[in-house]
């Protein structure tokens, strides 16, 4: 079963990725990727981040990549939640879990959707340093990450 | 009616989140409605500068400067994301 | 700090993936693999799975392996665990933790990480299924997956 | 001396988990070692079949067919490996 969630609380890693694994004993293979915050960014000590995002549409397109994930490979489950408001360094932000009954599948159906959510989920991040607040800028490299799987 | 939204710099930079506006059926597609936000003049034409990237949304899914209108949808306007 | 265990009592997921990610503000990702015991393998019930090793070798070659990734990509801490003894189905097999500063990297190393871990840790399963009780078979699949990395 | 362990299938088929061997300058490598157990027979001579896929570690290292031996080796004898 796939499960999305925006939200400000902090998530329990512990407990989603044991519903996601105990949801079948066919399940071989859990994937987690976790994105937490850098206290340094470009060169610059950075003491909050905060997240907005598109309250609507941001599920629509977590949805929408999950539904790609899913038919581009043999998934048992996906789990997504994503963090909004002010977060500090050390503080998860996102977490991307997906279990397959092989590894392989987990592995790249996990890459692919945090680089589309990367790309295509309407989150901005805003960072406080010691010389004011400045808006994130998209990264190159996301784009390229993104790029790979197109065809 | 269009409701418009816009989000992170971009609502800074225009000190507006969200406006009701106006449909008309001149408002073709998401050029023409660009067309009308930049000739409003000040931060509104620096933002919607050709030279700039903006990334557009209608109801809720990607769009780009192509994309129909029709009354009643919800057009937001933001910079690349960086989520994740 | 790179950590290997193997070890017959269950491990705590979340506390592994705490420790290392806490490690130091300067992480941005973790990637997790983590295998666990299905009860169905080519087509049979599985009840238990024993897991057999080789006491002594089986820390030097998980190091060999950990090595190799820090060599071949910017870490910032591995986590290995290991299982050994009986198994029941649900039950996790091995946990592979990579830390780094973005997400490339700690995809990589941690898939790089569980490839080699399958073809060359001297770790050894038993099935027990209602016909009796048999050894896996290697498993072609992970000579491939391996062969990915060679260079 | 040179100290043999079997594991997993080979462990059971030999009945034999360890074994301690007189070392001498006749066993140069793996080779020499693995032609010594094959002439044992029954089990023996099956488990070391040219047709069977063993993998070998001298002193906890994987090796091969030629790895050199001298007194005083640990000597692993096993399927491949199948954890994970």
């Amino acid at each position: 079963m796939n499960k999305i969630s925006v939200q400000s609380e902090p998530f329990d890693l512990a407990a989603i990725q044991d519903a996601l694994r105990c949801e079948s004993p066919a399940i071989g293979a859990v994937v987690t990727f976790l994105g937490q915050m850098r206290d340094i960014n470009e060169g610059e000590a950075v003491t909050t981040l905060t997240l907005e995002h598109y309250p609507g549409m941001t599920e629509k397109a977590l949805q929408a990549i999950l539904d790609e994930a899913d038919q581009r490979w043999d998934l048992m489950g996906i789990q997504v939640v994503h963090r909004v408001g002010p977060l500090k360094p050390l503080d998860p932000i996102v977490l991307v879990a997906v279990a397959s009954a092989h590894r392989g599948e987990a592995f790249q159906a996990c890459e692919f959707i945090i680089d589309y959510l990367k790309t295509r989920a309407p989150f901005w991040k805003k960072e406080q340093t010691p010389e004011g607040e400045r808006w994130v800028d998209a990264r190159v490299a996301d784009d390229r990450a993104e790029q790979r799987w197109r065809r | 009616m269009i409701n418009l939204l816009y989000f992170a710099r971009l609502r800074e930079e225009l000190d507006c989140a969200d406006e009701a506006l106006e449909y008309t059926p001149e408002l073709g597609t998401v050029a023409d409605l660009v067309a009308v936000l930049r000739a409003r003049g000040g931060s509104w034409s620096e933002v919607f500068d050709e030279g700039e990237t903006v990334m557009v949304a209608v109801n809720q899914e990607m769009g780009g400067i192509d994309s129909p209108l029709a009354d009643g949808d919800e057009v937001a306007f933001f910079p690349p994301v960086t989520g994740g």
